[in-house]
Protein backbone atom coordinates (compact mmCIF):
# COMPACT_ATOMS: atom_id res chain seq x y z
CA UNK A 1 0.00 0.00 0.00
CA UNK A 2 2.47 2.15 0.80
CA UNK A 3 4.05 2.63 -2.48
CA UNK A 4 0.62 3.37 -4.11
CA UNK A 5 0.69 7.25 -5.27
CA UNK A 6 -3.11 8.35 -5.13
CA UNK A 7 -2.77 11.95 -6.17
CA UNK A 8 -0.83 12.67 -9.18
CA UNK A 9 0.26 14.70 -11.81
CA UNK A 10 1.70 12.91 -14.91
CA UNK A 11 2.69 13.63 -18.74
CA UNK A 12 1.22 10.18 -20.10
CA UNK A 13 -1.97 8.93 -20.56
CA UNK A 14 -4.13 8.24 -17.51
CA UNK A 15 -5.59 4.49 -17.26
CA UNK A 16 -8.45 4.91 -15.56
CA UNK A 17 -8.61 0.80 -14.33
CA UNK A 18 -5.43 1.96 -12.37
CA UNK A 19 -7.47 4.78 -10.29
CA UNK A 20 -10.06 2.19 -9.09
CA UNK A 21 -7.66 -0.24 -8.34
CA UNK A 22 -6.50 2.29 -6.00
CA UNK A 23 -9.05 2.91 -4.13
CA UNK A 24 -11.26 -0.44 -4.56
CA UNK A 25 -11.04 -2.60 -1.18
CA UNK A 26 -13.52 -5.72 0.67
CA UNK A 27 -14.97 -3.14 2.55
CA UNK A 28 -16.67 -0.94 -0.37
CA UNK A 29 -20.01 -1.37 -2.26
CA UNK A 30 -19.72 1.91 -3.83
CA UNK A 31 -17.10 3.42 -6.44
CA UNK A 32 -17.31 6.56 -8.42
CA UNK A 33 -15.16 8.10 -10.79
CA UNK A 34 -15.11 11.20 -12.65
CA UNK A 35 -13.42 11.49 -16.26
CA UNK A 36 -12.98 14.85 -17.66
CA UNK A 37 -12.40 14.86 -21.46
CA UNK A 38 -11.25 17.41 -23.97
CA UNK A 39 -14.54 18.56 -25.33
CA UNK A 40 -14.34 20.03 -29.51
CA UNK A 41 -16.92 22.80 -29.11
CA UNK A 42 -16.96 25.72 -26.04
CA UNK A 43 -19.31 28.31 -26.81
CA UNK A 44 -19.70 27.53 -30.17
CA UNK A 45 -15.65 27.93 -30.18
CA UNK A 46 -13.77 25.02 -32.20
CA UNK A 47 -11.22 23.76 -29.79
CA UNK A 48 -8.29 21.86 -31.72
CA UNK A 49 -6.02 20.93 -29.14
CA UNK A 50 -4.99 22.11 -25.11
CA UNK A 51 -1.99 22.71 -23.38
CA UNK A 52 -1.86 22.31 -19.54
CA UNK A 53 0.63 23.10 -17.47
CA UNK A 54 1.07 22.67 -13.63
CA UNK A 55 3.16 23.81 -10.63
CA UNK A 56 3.34 19.82 -10.12
CA UNK A 57 4.78 19.73 -6.84
CA UNK A 58 1.87 22.12 -5.30
CA UNK A 59 -0.55 20.76 -7.53
CA UNK A 60 -0.17 17.46 -6.26
CA UNK A 61 0.59 18.85 -2.66
CA UNK A 62 -3.09 20.15 -3.10
CA UNK A 63 -4.58 17.25 -4.18
CA UNK A 64 -3.34 15.38 -0.70
CA UNK A 65 -5.05 18.26 0.94
CA UNK A 66 -8.18 18.01 -1.29
CA UNK A 67 -7.65 14.29 -0.06
CA UNK A 68 -7.56 15.16 3.49
CA UNK A 69 -10.47 17.30 3.54
CA UNK A 70 -12.54 14.85 1.91
CA UNK A 71 -10.92 12.46 4.73
CA UNK A 72 -12.65 14.99 7.63
CA UNK A 73 -15.97 15.32 5.83
CA UNK A 74 -16.66 11.47 4.51
CA UNK A 75 -14.32 9.29 7.03
CA UNK A 76 -15.38 6.12 5.50
CA UNK A 77 -14.15 7.27 1.55
CA UNK A 78 -10.91 6.79 -0.45
CA UNK A 79 -9.74 9.18 -2.82
CA UNK A 80 -7.46 8.98 -5.86
CA UNK A 81 -6.81 11.70 -8.19
CA UNK A 82 -4.39 11.78 -11.39
CA UNK A 83 -4.45 14.82 -13.42
CA UNK A 84 -2.54 14.74 -16.55
CA UNK A 85 -0.28 17.90 -18.22
CA UNK A 86 1.10 18.54 -21.44
CA UNK A 87 -0.73 18.70 -25.17
CA UNK A 88 -3.99 16.93 -25.25
CA UNK A 89 -6.17 16.40 -28.40
CA UNK A 90 -9.90 16.12 -28.59
CA UNK A 91 -11.10 13.47 -26.41
CA UNK A 92 -7.76 12.74 -24.26
CA UNK A 93 -8.57 12.58 -20.20
CA UNK A 94 -7.32 15.57 -18.62
CA UNK A 95 -8.13 13.99 -15.08
CA UNK A 96 -9.87 11.19 -12.78
CA UNK A 97 -11.03 11.33 -10.26
CA UNK A 98 -12.13 7.78 -8.07
CA UNK A 99 -13.80 7.46 -4.60
CA UNK A 100 -14.93 4.46 -3.10
CA UNK A 101 -17.30 4.43 0.22
CA UNK A 102 -19.15 1.30 1.71
CA UNK A 103 -22.02 3.83 0.55
CA UNK A 104 -23.04 5.19 -3.01
CA UNK A 105 -24.03 8.84 -2.01
CA UNK A 106 -20.17 9.24 -0.31
CA UNK A 107 -18.67 8.17 -3.20
CA UNK A 108 -20.91 10.96 -5.38
CA UNK A 109 -20.91 13.70 -3.08
CA UNK A 110 -16.78 13.53 -1.97
CA UNK A 111 -16.22 12.88 -6.00
CA UNK A 112 -18.00 16.41 -6.85
CA UNK A 113 -16.43 17.75 -3.92
CA UNK A 114 -13.18 16.75 -5.19
CA UNK A 115 -13.58 18.71 -9.00
CA UNK A 116 -14.82 21.47 -7.57
CA UNK A 117 -12.51 21.85 -5.41
CA UNK A 118 -9.49 21.39 -8.06
CA UNK A 119 -10.98 23.70 -10.16
CA UNK A 120 -10.32 26.29 -6.98
CA UNK A 121 -7.13 25.65 -5.39
CA UNK A 122 -4.75 23.40 -7.51
CA UNK A 123 -2.12 25.38 -9.58
CA UNK A 124 -3.14 23.70 -12.78
CA UNK A 125 -3.51 26.66 -15.92
CA UNK A 126 -5.38 25.13 -19.72
CA UNK A 127 -4.54 26.84 -22.75
CA UNK A 128 -6.80 26.76 -25.27
CA UNK A 129 -5.70 26.62 -29.26
CA UNK A 130 -8.59 27.78 -30.82
CA UNK A 131 -9.30 27.52 -34.61
CA UNK A 132 -8.52 31.26 -34.65
CA UNK A 133 -5.76 32.03 -31.75
CA UNK A 134 -4.84 31.02 -28.27
CA UNK A 135 -5.97 31.83 -24.40
CA UNK A 136 -4.89 30.85 -21.06
CA UNK A 137 -8.12 30.07 -19.63
CA UNK A 138 -9.22 31.68 -16.08
CA UNK A 139 -10.89 30.56 -13.28
CA UNK A 140 -13.36 27.76 -14.86
CA UNK A 141 -15.53 28.23 -12.61
CA UNK A 142 -16.21 31.69 -14.06
CA UNK A 143 -16.96 33.25 -11.35
CA UNK A 144 -15.19 36.43 -9.65
CA UNK A 145 -12.20 35.31 -8.89
CA UNK A 146 -12.15 33.04 -5.90
CA UNK A 147 -15.03 33.21 -4.44
CA UNK A 148 -16.45 31.26 -1.94
CA UNK A 149 -14.30 28.70 -2.30
CA UNK A 150 -11.48 30.69 -2.55
CA UNK A 151 -7.94 28.97 -0.94
CA UNK A 152 -7.54 29.58 2.50
CA UNK A 153 -4.66 32.33 2.67
CA UNK A 154 -1.62 31.16 5.99
CA UNK A 155 -3.03 33.74 8.66
CA UNK A 156 -6.50 34.06 6.86
CA UNK A 157 -9.55 32.60 8.67
CA UNK A 158 -11.70 30.70 6.57
CA UNK B 1 18.17 35.58 -2.81
CA UNK B 2 14.53 34.55 -2.94
CA UNK B 3 13.36 32.45 -5.78
CA UNK B 4 10.01 33.56 -8.02
CA UNK B 5 8.38 31.39 -10.27
CA UNK B 6 5.68 32.52 -12.92
CA UNK B 7 3.05 30.09 -14.89
CA UNK B 8 0.65 30.25 -17.74
CA UNK B 9 -0.52 33.73 -18.97
CA UNK B 10 1.98 35.76 -16.53
CA UNK B 11 4.99 33.22 -18.03
CA UNK B 12 4.11 34.09 -21.19
CA UNK B 13 3.34 37.88 -20.67
CA UNK B 14 6.81 38.39 -19.08
CA UNK B 15 8.44 35.92 -21.16
CA UNK B 16 10.48 33.62 -17.91
CA UNK B 17 9.75 31.13 -16.39
CA UNK B 18 11.62 31.97 -13.41
CA UNK B 19 13.74 34.51 -11.56
CA UNK B 20 16.01 34.90 -8.94
CA UNK B 21 16.21 38.45 -6.94
CA UNK B 22 17.80 39.58 -3.97
CA UNK B 23 15.31 40.12 -0.99
CA UNK B 24 17.02 43.42 -0.03
CA UNK B 25 14.61 46.29 0.56
CA UNK B 26 11.25 43.52 0.29
CA UNK B 27 9.73 42.21 3.05
CA UNK B 28 6.30 41.00 2.07
CA UNK B 29 4.81 39.79 -0.83
CA UNK B 30 2.69 42.86 -1.66
CA UNK B 31 6.04 44.75 -2.08
CA UNK B 32 7.33 42.00 -4.13
CA UNK B 33 4.31 42.59 -6.57
CA UNK B 34 5.31 46.44 -6.56
CA UNK B 35 8.80 45.17 -7.21
CA UNK B 36 7.52 43.66 -10.32
CA UNK B 37 5.10 45.44 -11.61
CA UNK B 38 7.22 48.64 -11.80
CA UNK B 39 9.79 46.32 -13.15
CA UNK B 40 8.08 44.16 -15.99
CA UNK B 41 4.87 46.03 -15.99
CA UNK B 42 3.07 43.21 -15.76
CA UNK B 43 -0.79 43.43 -16.30
CA UNK B 44 -2.20 39.90 -15.16
CA UNK B 45 0.16 39.52 -12.30
CA UNK B 46 -1.68 41.67 -9.66
CA UNK B 47 -4.56 39.42 -10.45
CA UNK B 48 -2.65 36.41 -9.30
CA UNK B 49 -2.77 34.72 -6.16
CA UNK B 50 0.57 33.71 -4.18
CA UNK B 51 1.82 30.73 -2.72
CA UNK B 52 5.40 30.75 -0.77
CA UNK B 53 7.05 27.19 -0.72
CA UNK B 54 3.55 25.92 -1.63
CA UNK B 55 1.38 27.98 0.45
CA UNK B 56 -1.17 30.15 -0.67
CA UNK B 57 -0.61 33.75 1.42
CA UNK B 58 -1.83 36.76 1.44
CA UNK B 59 -0.48 40.08 0.64
CA UNK B 60 0.64 40.67 3.80
CA UNK B 61 2.94 37.47 4.45
CA UNK B 62 6.90 38.24 4.93
CA UNK B 63 9.02 36.72 2.52
CA UNK B 64 12.47 35.81 3.92
CA UNK B 65 15.79 34.63 2.22
CA UNK B 66 15.74 31.15 0.42
CA UNK B 67 11.71 31.61 0.12
CA UNK B 68 10.36 30.27 -3.27
CA UNK B 69 7.43 32.88 -4.03
CA UNK B 70 5.18 31.80 -6.45
CA UNK B 71 2.56 33.55 -8.56
CA UNK B 72 -0.39 31.76 -9.51
CA UNK B 73 -3.04 32.67 -12.11
CA UNK B 74 -6.55 31.87 -11.99
CA UNK B 75 -6.45 27.77 -11.95
CA UNK B 76 -8.33 25.92 -14.51
CA UNK B 77 -7.23 22.25 -13.79
CA UNK B 78 -9.92 19.84 -14.59
CA UNK C 1 -23.31 3.05 -33.48
CA UNK C 2 -26.41 0.64 -34.21
CA UNK C 3 -24.71 -2.59 -32.66
CA UNK C 4 -24.07 -1.33 -29.57
CA UNK C 5 -25.99 -2.15 -26.54
CA UNK C 6 -26.05 0.88 -24.38
CA UNK C 7 -28.45 -1.87 -21.60
CA UNK C 8 -27.19 -5.05 -20.81
CA UNK C 9 -27.68 -8.01 -18.57
CA UNK C 10 -24.65 -10.28 -18.55
CA UNK C 11 -23.20 -13.20 -17.21
CA UNK C 12 -19.99 -12.15 -17.38
CA UNK C 13 -17.42 -9.84 -15.84
CA UNK C 14 -18.37 -6.33 -17.10
CA UNK C 15 -15.31 -4.05 -18.71
CA UNK C 16 -15.63 -1.08 -17.21
CA UNK C 17 -13.80 0.51 -20.58
CA UNK C 18 -16.28 -0.82 -22.85
CA UNK C 19 -19.02 1.30 -20.54
CA UNK C 20 -16.98 4.39 -21.08
CA UNK C 21 -16.42 4.27 -24.57
CA UNK C 22 -19.89 3.67 -25.83
CA UNK C 23 -20.93 7.27 -23.98
CA UNK C 24 -17.99 9.32 -24.74
CA UNK C 25 -17.89 11.61 -27.67
CA UNK C 26 -15.83 14.54 -29.05
CA UNK C 27 -18.52 16.80 -27.60
CA UNK C 28 -18.80 15.60 -24.00
CA UNK C 29 -16.22 17.29 -21.19
CA UNK C 30 -17.20 14.73 -18.34
CA UNK C 31 -17.95 11.01 -18.03
CA UNK C 32 -19.31 9.95 -14.22
CA UNK C 33 -19.10 6.39 -13.90
CA UNK C 34 -20.62 4.19 -11.14
CA UNK C 35 -19.26 0.63 -10.05
CA UNK C 36 -21.28 -1.49 -7.64
CA UNK C 37 -19.24 -4.34 -6.03
CA UNK C 38 -19.49 -7.17 -3.82
CA UNK C 39 -19.05 -5.63 -0.10
CA UNK C 40 -17.75 -8.29 2.54
CA UNK C 41 -19.39 -6.76 5.34
CA UNK C 42 -23.45 -5.36 5.69
CA UNK C 43 -24.33 -4.51 9.11
CA UNK C 44 -21.96 -6.66 10.57
CA UNK C 45 -22.74 -9.72 9.16
CA UNK C 46 -20.27 -11.37 6.60
CA UNK C 47 -20.74 -12.06 3.42
CA UNK C 48 -19.36 -15.33 1.88
CA UNK C 49 -20.62 -14.53 -2.26
CA UNK C 50 -23.95 -13.03 -3.76
CA UNK C 51 -25.83 -14.75 -6.23
CA UNK C 52 -27.67 -12.16 -8.72
CA UNK C 53 -30.92 -13.53 -10.99
CA UNK C 54 -32.41 -11.16 -13.30
CA UNK C 55 -35.59 -11.26 -15.41
CA UNK C 56 -33.39 -10.47 -18.19
CA UNK C 57 -35.25 -9.54 -20.83
CA UNK C 58 -37.48 -7.52 -18.57
CA UNK C 59 -34.72 -6.00 -16.74
CA UNK C 60 -32.82 -4.55 -20.13
CA UNK C 61 -36.25 -3.23 -20.95
CA UNK C 62 -36.56 -1.58 -17.43
CA UNK C 63 -32.81 -0.28 -17.69
CA UNK C 64 -33.62 1.29 -21.48
CA UNK C 65 -36.77 2.77 -19.98
CA UNK C 66 -34.23 4.36 -17.54
CA UNK C 67 -32.56 5.72 -20.37
CA UNK C 68 -35.19 7.34 -21.77
CA UNK C 69 -36.39 8.99 -18.54
CA UNK C 70 -32.94 10.42 -18.33
CA UNK C 71 -32.41 11.47 -22.07
CA UNK C 72 -36.34 13.69 -20.96
CA UNK C 73 -34.69 14.82 -17.80
CA UNK C 74 -31.05 15.78 -18.87
CA UNK C 75 -31.08 15.95 -22.88
CA UNK C 76 -27.45 16.54 -23.35
CA UNK C 77 -26.92 13.36 -21.32
CA UNK C 78 -25.81 9.53 -22.91
CA UNK C 79 -25.87 6.34 -20.50
CA UNK C 80 -25.01 3.19 -20.70
CA UNK C 81 -25.35 0.22 -17.90
CA UNK C 82 -24.67 -2.89 -17.72
CA UNK C 83 -25.71 -5.06 -14.92
CA UNK C 84 -24.23 -8.68 -14.29
CA UNK C 85 -26.10 -11.65 -12.80
CA UNK C 86 -24.70 -15.07 -11.29
CA UNK C 87 -22.52 -15.93 -8.85
CA UNK C 88 -20.30 -13.04 -7.74
CA UNK C 89 -17.66 -12.52 -5.24
CA UNK C 90 -16.32 -10.24 -2.76
CA UNK C 91 -15.04 -7.14 -5.06
CA UNK C 92 -16.58 -8.43 -7.88
CA UNK C 93 -18.36 -5.75 -9.73
CA UNK C 94 -22.43 -6.37 -10.07
CA UNK C 95 -23.36 -2.92 -12.07
CA UNK C 96 -21.77 -0.18 -13.98
CA UNK C 97 -23.18 3.04 -14.72
CA UNK C 98 -21.52 5.26 -17.82
CA UNK C 99 -23.13 8.87 -18.12
CA UNK C 100 -21.32 11.46 -20.46
CA UNK C 101 -22.38 15.20 -20.81
CA UNK C 102 -20.89 18.27 -22.31
CA UNK C 103 -21.78 19.35 -18.51
CA UNK C 104 -20.28 17.64 -15.35
CA UNK C 105 -23.51 18.59 -12.93
CA UNK C 106 -25.27 16.85 -15.54
CA UNK C 107 -23.09 14.26 -15.57
CA UNK C 108 -23.31 13.43 -11.89
CA UNK C 109 -26.81 13.97 -11.24
CA UNK C 110 -27.89 11.56 -14.20
CA UNK C 111 -25.79 8.58 -12.82
CA UNK C 112 -27.16 9.02 -9.36
CA UNK C 113 -30.59 9.15 -10.54
CA UNK C 114 -29.90 5.85 -12.35
CA UNK C 115 -28.84 4.05 -9.65
CA UNK C 116 -31.81 4.73 -7.46
CA UNK C 117 -34.14 3.90 -10.22
CA UNK C 118 -32.82 0.67 -10.73
CA UNK C 119 -32.96 -0.16 -7.28
CA UNK C 120 -36.56 0.80 -7.65
CA UNK C 121 -37.73 -0.44 -11.01
CA UNK C 122 -35.48 -3.18 -12.32
CA UNK C 123 -35.89 -7.06 -11.81
CA UNK C 124 -33.00 -7.98 -10.75
CA UNK C 125 -32.68 -9.70 -6.97
CA UNK C 126 -29.99 -10.65 -4.93
CA UNK C 127 -29.18 -13.59 -2.52
CA UNK C 128 -26.87 -13.03 0.15
CA UNK C 129 -25.04 -15.88 1.24
CA UNK C 130 -23.66 -15.51 4.30
CA UNK C 131 -21.73 -17.42 6.57
CA UNK C 132 -24.88 -18.96 8.77
CA UNK C 133 -27.58 -19.04 6.03
CA UNK C 134 -28.73 -17.41 2.84
CA UNK C 135 -31.35 -14.70 2.41
CA UNK C 136 -32.72 -12.98 -0.92
CA UNK C 137 -32.87 -9.51 -0.12
CA UNK C 138 -35.75 -7.25 -0.32
CA UNK C 139 -35.89 -3.67 -1.45
CA UNK C 140 -32.21 -2.09 -0.61
CA UNK C 141 -33.77 1.10 -0.09
CA UNK C 142 -34.80 0.12 2.83
CA UNK C 143 -37.88 2.02 3.03
CA UNK C 144 -41.60 0.92 2.61
CA UNK C 145 -42.35 -1.13 -0.43
CA UNK C 146 -42.29 0.99 -3.58
CA UNK C 147 -42.89 4.59 -2.38
CA UNK C 148 -42.42 7.96 -4.20
CA UNK C 149 -40.42 6.05 -6.49
CA UNK C 150 -42.61 3.46 -7.22
CA UNK C 151 -42.61 1.10 -10.48
CA UNK C 152 -45.41 3.26 -12.49
CA UNK C 153 -47.66 0.49 -13.27
CA UNK C 154 -50.19 0.44 -16.61
CA UNK C 155 -53.13 2.15 -15.75
CA UNK C 156 -52.00 3.99 -13.14
CA UNK C 157 -51.36 8.12 -13.08
CA UNK C 158 -48.08 9.01 -11.83
CA UNK D 1 -52.93 -20.50 -21.55
CA UNK D 2 -51.47 -18.11 -19.34
CA UNK D 3 -47.68 -18.08 -18.66
CA UNK D 4 -46.77 -17.34 -15.10
CA UNK D 5 -42.98 -16.51 -13.88
CA UNK D 6 -41.62 -16.83 -10.62
CA UNK D 7 -38.45 -14.96 -9.12
CA UNK D 8 -36.40 -14.79 -6.32
CA UNK D 9 -37.42 -15.60 -3.11
CA UNK D 10 -41.00 -16.64 -4.46
CA UNK D 11 -39.77 -18.87 -6.94
CA UNK D 12 -37.69 -21.10 -3.86
CA UNK D 13 -40.94 -20.83 -1.54
CA UNK D 14 -42.68 -22.56 -4.22
CA UNK D 15 -40.43 -24.52 -5.71
CA UNK D 16 -40.80 -23.69 -8.99
CA UNK D 17 -39.85 -21.01 -12.17
CA UNK D 18 -42.87 -21.20 -14.22
CA UNK D 19 -46.63 -22.18 -14.75
CA UNK D 20 -49.19 -22.74 -17.41
CA UNK D 21 -52.35 -22.33 -16.24
CA UNK D 22 -55.87 -22.12 -18.26
CA UNK D 23 -57.17 -18.43 -17.65
CA UNK D 24 -60.80 -19.99 -16.39
CA UNK D 25 -62.84 -17.99 -14.65
CA UNK D 26 -59.55 -15.74 -13.77
CA UNK D 27 -59.94 -12.29 -15.22
CA UNK D 28 -57.88 -10.28 -13.87
CA UNK D 29 -54.45 -9.75 -11.57
CA UNK D 30 -56.21 -10.35 -8.06
CA UNK D 31 -57.84 -13.36 -9.20
CA UNK D 32 -54.55 -14.68 -10.43
CA UNK D 33 -52.68 -14.03 -7.17
CA UNK D 34 -55.61 -15.22 -5.06
CA UNK D 35 -55.77 -18.62 -7.11
CA UNK D 36 -52.12 -19.30 -6.88
CA UNK D 37 -52.49 -18.06 -3.01
CA UNK D 38 -55.20 -20.82 -2.39
CA UNK D 39 -52.88 -23.86 -4.64
CA UNK D 40 -49.98 -23.04 -3.12
CA UNK D 41 -50.31 -20.98 0.21
CA UNK D 42 -47.33 -18.77 -0.42
CA UNK D 43 -46.36 -16.24 2.23
CA UNK D 44 -44.43 -14.04 -0.64
CA UNK D 45 -46.91 -13.66 -3.28
CA UNK D 46 -48.81 -11.14 -1.45
CA UNK D 47 -46.28 -8.19 -1.47
CA UNK D 48 -44.85 -8.72 -5.15
CA UNK D 49 -45.74 -6.59 -7.58
CA UNK D 50 -46.93 -7.71 -11.00
CA UNK D 51 -45.83 -7.16 -14.63
CA UNK D 52 -47.69 -8.90 -17.84
CA UNK D 53 -45.71 -9.00 -20.92
CA UNK D 54 -43.17 -7.38 -19.24
CA UNK D 55 -45.02 -3.87 -18.15
CA UNK D 56 -45.64 -3.09 -14.27
CA UNK D 57 -49.47 -3.71 -13.95
CA UNK D 58 -51.90 -3.20 -10.91
CA UNK D 59 -54.16 -5.82 -9.46
CA UNK D 60 -56.98 -4.58 -11.31
CA UNK D 61 -55.69 -5.54 -14.60
CA UNK D 62 -57.00 -7.63 -16.91
CA UNK D 63 -55.31 -11.16 -18.15
CA UNK D 64 -55.12 -12.60 -21.81
CA UNK D 65 -55.27 -15.44 -23.25
CA UNK D 66 -50.91 -16.01 -24.04
CA UNK D 67 -50.48 -13.36 -21.68
CA UNK D 68 -46.97 -13.75 -19.46
CA UNK D 69 -47.30 -12.77 -16.51
CA UNK D 70 -44.37 -12.01 -13.86
CA UNK D 71 -44.52 -11.94 -9.85
CA UNK D 72 -41.64 -9.05 -9.33
CA UNK D 73 -40.81 -9.25 -5.66
CA UNK D 74 -39.21 -6.07 -4.11
CA UNK D 75 -35.98 -5.88 -6.24
CA UNK D 76 -32.73 -5.14 -4.45
CA UNK D 77 -30.06 -4.48 -8.21
CA UNK D 78 -27.24 -2.53 -8.09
Amino acid sequence: MNDVRFFEIVDQPIIIEDLIHKVASREVGAITTFIGTVREFTGGKKTLFLEYQAYPTMAEKMLREIGVEIKKKWPDARVAITHRIGKLDIMDIAVVIAVSSPHRKTAYEANEYAIERIKEIVPIWKKEHWQDGTEWVGNQLETIRYPAGKPIAKGESE
Amino acid sequence: MIQILFFAGIQEELGIDRLEVEPEGIYTVKELKGFLQHTYHSSTLQQSMTAINENFVTEQEKIKEGDIVAFIPPVSGG
